[in-house]
């Protein structure tokens, strides 16, 4: 069996929903002919038509807007859209409507949809290409905010969120899409949309991270086993909800927390891990969280979005740190 | 000089009624209105959603319902629209289309649970399919032509109907979604509802066009417009436009033009704003009088059976204000249970949180 | 002098700007001729002529976006939405541009502009009117948020917000709009707009708040003095840029901290600030951070609103787990 | 029996064109563009903005700029509109006009800086009051509106000018955009290119309009349809749309008619979805072709003339590759200097992470 990218395991996992669920509809801005920008719909509507995989017309609230129709009447819509910076114009029926339908009818209608959105910089695109806002959603009760960070996870996640019965945000990492490859078995399996995964077990120190992030996480994590210093890794995976009974069991054991996103640093995700930390496993902390993020600063373009990426380094630095706190 | 230039598109918009403001035929009616049972159960549907709309400002007034939109002077287009439509074919509604909601089977008193406060109002029991009201301005437009595609992708007959205001053609849902519609040629209808107001803002700030038909140009979306007083060109112009849908022609839009007679809802006090001639004006427009006028003309109607119809209606209203008044209350953990279909881990902590704070017999 | 209400305090501050900068121009959704839904722009049109303040036709994208515009050709935009329920159509404009023209062009054009929205529960309204999204603008860089709780704060806060170079989004607490009457002096004297303002001195406990909240959240301090316990409490006002120095200041002194907020829990601005207090006062904390807040769900219907927002009981809880703790 | 309605409003769209394909007159030319050196400046623009592009692309290729959207075979779009704006008039762009940019005297490399990843390109050395390149598709049409708001508030006689793509009138912004300049009356020119394509999505998919100027007539806009590969009917139109437009009579849309010859942006590959054919045909309406047969029929362009051209050209481009890749970094700290007029002092310290992580040499 051969290996694949994350972005292909998007496609399988894809792929696959559509072959054993007529509801599944994919659609979005060039998904259809051109197969997606980054190719993540590749030859989908050539093999399942153009009635269930199909391109819109250039508008994102309608994009939303639509899904949520179909879904109230029983399809599973899965929409593209096309950079995570677009999504705002489709912000309203995300928020308004996708997370409150099945809650304003008392579950009579429901939203069993899925948008899917590559987000990140990294890869040299022009501005509003290299957002990270994962936690805009994730402040949304109503939603699920997946975001896989290796092709196992992408194909499982992906599953999972086609079929969970409510509406899921899912956020791909555009810069780690064709970096790693792995084996990845078509074999419909999904993984769970509430559980963090345990990248690499240690005892010093807790990494928390996700999506594209976990590649700096675990070189730093290599570099610090160089060093001496064990490190816990978690790919939280799933933002919302937060599986923070892994995390707060990890740092448990190691005393020590260091958790690293792309996204803005304020009001972040990491601020939600920190403050639960804070709240529940104060006693067990040895030294202060540290948080080790993008900073609170537009995306720069791409000739110096590198300084605006947490580097190994800084992370290194914060882990230092924490490991030298008395 | 005058440059040469080729006409390359031309378009019309029309504009249709049966009854003039003295209830007087402008034309013959079709086939399909001359049927008096129709016209009767038009008058009917008017009058209630007249009358459950008056308790409902009533309830509001005596701090039993909250902020609660009036259809009151509006009926001809919620009751004329919806009784064109098939039981299987999904409302899409506003917030100002009762009639459609009450013709179609509708509960009463769904409607007052709504605006008093209480989700279980958009619940439905008999209307299965139909979404609940749209707050946000527009945004029932694209949820109608998600709809349509779902029922185009299964093949299915159904119709949608969506309603908006003449201040919701402003924003950019309403444009998105009439352009999917056209473009996919779904089976959805657009029903505009031009009271010439928005809140406080004349539909001559609203926008240029003469018509809010002719906004369907820019989808390549057919419409015409009709006088939203008169509920038999409104029921006609639906049930053609309903027609054809069906048969694959893609979709249509219906300009119903009337006059907000209301104020726009219970928090507003339009005097502030609308110039009295016009109230004066529209009060003559009436479109339960209209109706009224006609069938008398035509000896369908008499005092009896208005005196009937409204000790019916009266008692109708007057169940299902009990209905809701007797409601009990929902759970405190409702606020929970319907969030997602299953309750994640992090909100049970936050669930109990709720529950301890109500102390110890709300516990489970 | 009078005593005015916090709504009325907008109005003042509103026409005190548009006496004295003929660059300031109100617009919105019925702010004209009816003066706003809640009357916050009572009598401006009549005053200043329907050039300054004026209607726009139904869009909130459209209103923003003109904002942004009238704003690079150097006007003072002051634009009204009309509930914080619906600026979600209007959420493109603001992360996309109005936060950024300034970086994007580097400095060459920039937005100062202002959007006014009223929000949160508490007043019987229909869906979408209740609420509390501030976090979602503090994630984002480039815009400052600003919530007064007060007469004299929503005043001096106001100019100061529309004097500010910058976009700012002023949201109004809708609950006390007239609840609390103060002497405002229509002085024109501005409120800085990066600091915290101290409500009520105390040495066991700071209670950290913003907004609508301070009225349960001063009503809890009051109880809490009858039963000995003494509470700091700060009213945030300017959420972003974050005032911790402020903070962290009282808690360094009392070692406990709870913070109240309206808005859903997860990522609330409560998880930024516990976040901050956790890198950098953790040493200076006796008991762990509490956040009493909205629960992470739709805000309810009103029959059930109550249950949603914090009460001062919950606080309470809160302060007496956190007193207690050892 | 057929019902009757009135006609309550009608329309119709035109098309104009000065130039065919062949480069041959389909009508007289209007005195304004009985001027050789006005017809030599467009055609000098249009050589000057395939130039520069091709030099883009190239860039790119070699990894010396990042993802580009190319103008090659639109330029009498950008060129014939620019040419027709004065120096007070704003243009706000979207990200395909580089023609505009250019012929209003912006600087080539200011293009280049752009999509090489650096904001200073956005930092206009002349154009001060223009907007830079908005990549949020429709969301410049917004701006303009706004910008135009400004100038009627001030009652200056500058205009504005947006462009936008077809695929761009599907986004709701666009149709805000043109209602409020409606409504308003605004001193706003909309030029819409229509290359028939958005990215890989055709026009028959887009919408069902047959025009996209009849969009106009959702918000009482009036437009027009012209032919894009000529840029004697863009400027012409452009010149008419925008005298009306000083003169109080409010916002105006040009629809130009073209197709995409270059893939969408440099990460594109047009080869997957567009038809051979189609590119064969439109290869044969090249605009600069057809301008240089017309003036060389005319005795108004020669050989020599040509190869002057290309040589200038050639170094006007090269000066600002120089340029462009001779401009010092930016300073890591620059992130953080236009965030605000003034740092706020939580970035403060971000700021010196920043430089802290960068080592000792970068701190101030
Ligand atoms: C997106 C959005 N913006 C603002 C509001 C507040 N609002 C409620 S009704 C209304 C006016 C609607 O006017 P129109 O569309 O003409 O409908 P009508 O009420 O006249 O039937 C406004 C501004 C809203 N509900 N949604
Ligand atoms: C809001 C938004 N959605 C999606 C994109 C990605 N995107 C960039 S260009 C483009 C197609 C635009 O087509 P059109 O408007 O016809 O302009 P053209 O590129 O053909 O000149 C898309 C979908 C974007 N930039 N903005
Ligand atoms: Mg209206
Ligand atoms: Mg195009």
């Amino acid at each position: 069996m051969s290996e694949i990218t994350l972005v292909e395991a998007v496609t399988q996992a894809l792929a696959y929903e559509l072959a054993h669920d007529q509801d599944v509809l994919v659609f979005g801005e060039d998904v259809g002919a051109n197969g997606g920008v980054f190719r993540a719909t590749e030859g989908l509507q050539k093999r399942f038509g153009s009635d269930r995989v199909f391109d819109t017309p250039l508008a994102e609230s309608m994009i939303a807007g639509m899904a949520v129709g179909m879904a109230a009447e029983g399809l599973k819509p899965v929409a593209e859209i096309q950079f995570l910076g677009f999504i705002y114009s489709a912000f309203d029926h995300i928020v308004s409507h996708a997370a409150r339908l099945r809650n304003r009818t008392r579950g009579r209608l429901s939203c069993p949809m899925v948008i899917r959105a590559p987000y990140g910089c990294g890869i040299h695109a022009p501005e509003h290409h290299s957002e990270s806002t994962e936690a805009l959603f994730a402040h949304i009760p109503g939603l699920r905010v997946v975001m896989p960070s290796s092709p196992t996870r992408a194909y499982g996640l992906l599953l999972a969120a086609i079929r969970d019965p409510d509406p899921v945000i899912f956020l791909e990492p555009t810069r780690i899409y064709r970096k790693i490859k792995q084996n990845v078995p078509d074999d419909g399996q999904a993984l769970p949309l509430d559980r963090c995964f345990l990248l690499r077990e240690g005892s010093d120190v807790t990494l928390v991270s996700w999506g594209a992030m976990l590649t700096e996480t675990m070189a730093a994590a290599h570099t610090l086993e160089t060093q001496g210093i064990s490190a816990e890794v978690i790919d939280v995976a799933t933002l919302k909800p937060l599986d923070m009974d892994s995390i707060i069991q990890s740092v448990e054991k190691t005393g020590r927390c260091v958790i690293i996103h792309e996204a803005a640093r304020t009001c972040g995700i990491g601020a939600e891990i920190a403050a639960q930390l804070a709240e529940k496993a104060l006693t067990s902390l040895i030294a202060p969280i540290q948080r080790v993020t993008g900073f609170d600063t537009i995306v720069p373009l791409y000739k110096m979005e590198h300084l605006y990426l947490p580097s190994e380094a800084r992370i290194l630095t914060a882990v230092h740190e924490v490991m030298a706190f008395e | 000089m005058s440059l040469q230039s080729s006409i390359v598109a031309e378009f019309a918009i029309t504009y249709m009624r049966f009854l003039d403001a003295d209830g007087q035929l402008t034309q013959d009616l079709p086939e399909s209105l001359n049927n008096p049972e129709l016209l009767r159960k038009l008058y009917e549907y008017m009058v209630l959603n007249r009358t459950f709309d008056a308790k409902a400002v009533a309830l509001q007034r005596t701090g039993k319902m909250g902020t609660y939109p009036s259809s009151g002077g509006q009926e001809a287009i919620g009751v004329g629209v919806g009784a064109a439509m098939q039981q299987g074919d999904v409302l899409v509604p506003y917030y100002r289309d009762h009639g459609a909601h009450l013709v179609r089977g509708g509960k009463i008193e769904e409607i007052y649970l709504l605006w008093g406060g209480d989700e279980r109002g958009s619940d439905f029991a008999t209307l299965k399919q139909d979404f609940p009201v749209a707050v946000p301005i527009a945004s029932q437009c694209l949820h109608a032509v998600g709809v349509a595609k779902a029922i185009q992708y299964r093949k299915q007959t159904r119709a949608v109907v969506t309603f908006i205001g003449d201040g919701g053609t402003s924003k950019g849902d309403f444009y998105e979604a009439i352009n999917l519609a056209g473009v996919c040629k779904l089976p959805v209808l657009f029903v505009i509802n031009n009271n010439q107001w928005a809140i406080s803002v004349p539909l001559s700030e609203q926008t240029l066009c003469k018509t809010l038909a002719q906004k369907g140009i820019a989808a390549g979306v057919p419409g015409e417009q009709v006088d939203g007083n008169d509920v038999l060109a409104v029921y006609e112009a639906t049930r053609n436009a309903l027609k054809k849908i069906r048969a694959g022609e893609g979709p249509y839009i219906i300009e119903a033009l009337t006059y907000r007679m209301c104020d726009h809802t219970t928090a507003d006090d339009a005097k502030r704003y609308q110039p009295p001639e016009d109230v004066e004006t529209y009060k003559k427009e009436d479109p339960i009088l209209r109706l009224r006028t006609y069938l008398a003309s035509q000896k369908l109607w008499d005092e009896e059976q208005e005196k009937a119809l409204y000790a019916q209606v009266k008692h109708t209203v007057a169940q299902a204000v009990h209905a809701y008044e007797s409601i009990p209350a929902q759970p405190p953990t409702a606020i929970f249970d319907y969030l997602y279909a299953t309750l994640p881990h992090d909100l049970i902590e936050q669930r109990d949180v709720l529950l301890a704070s109500l102390g110890e017999n709300h516990h489970e």
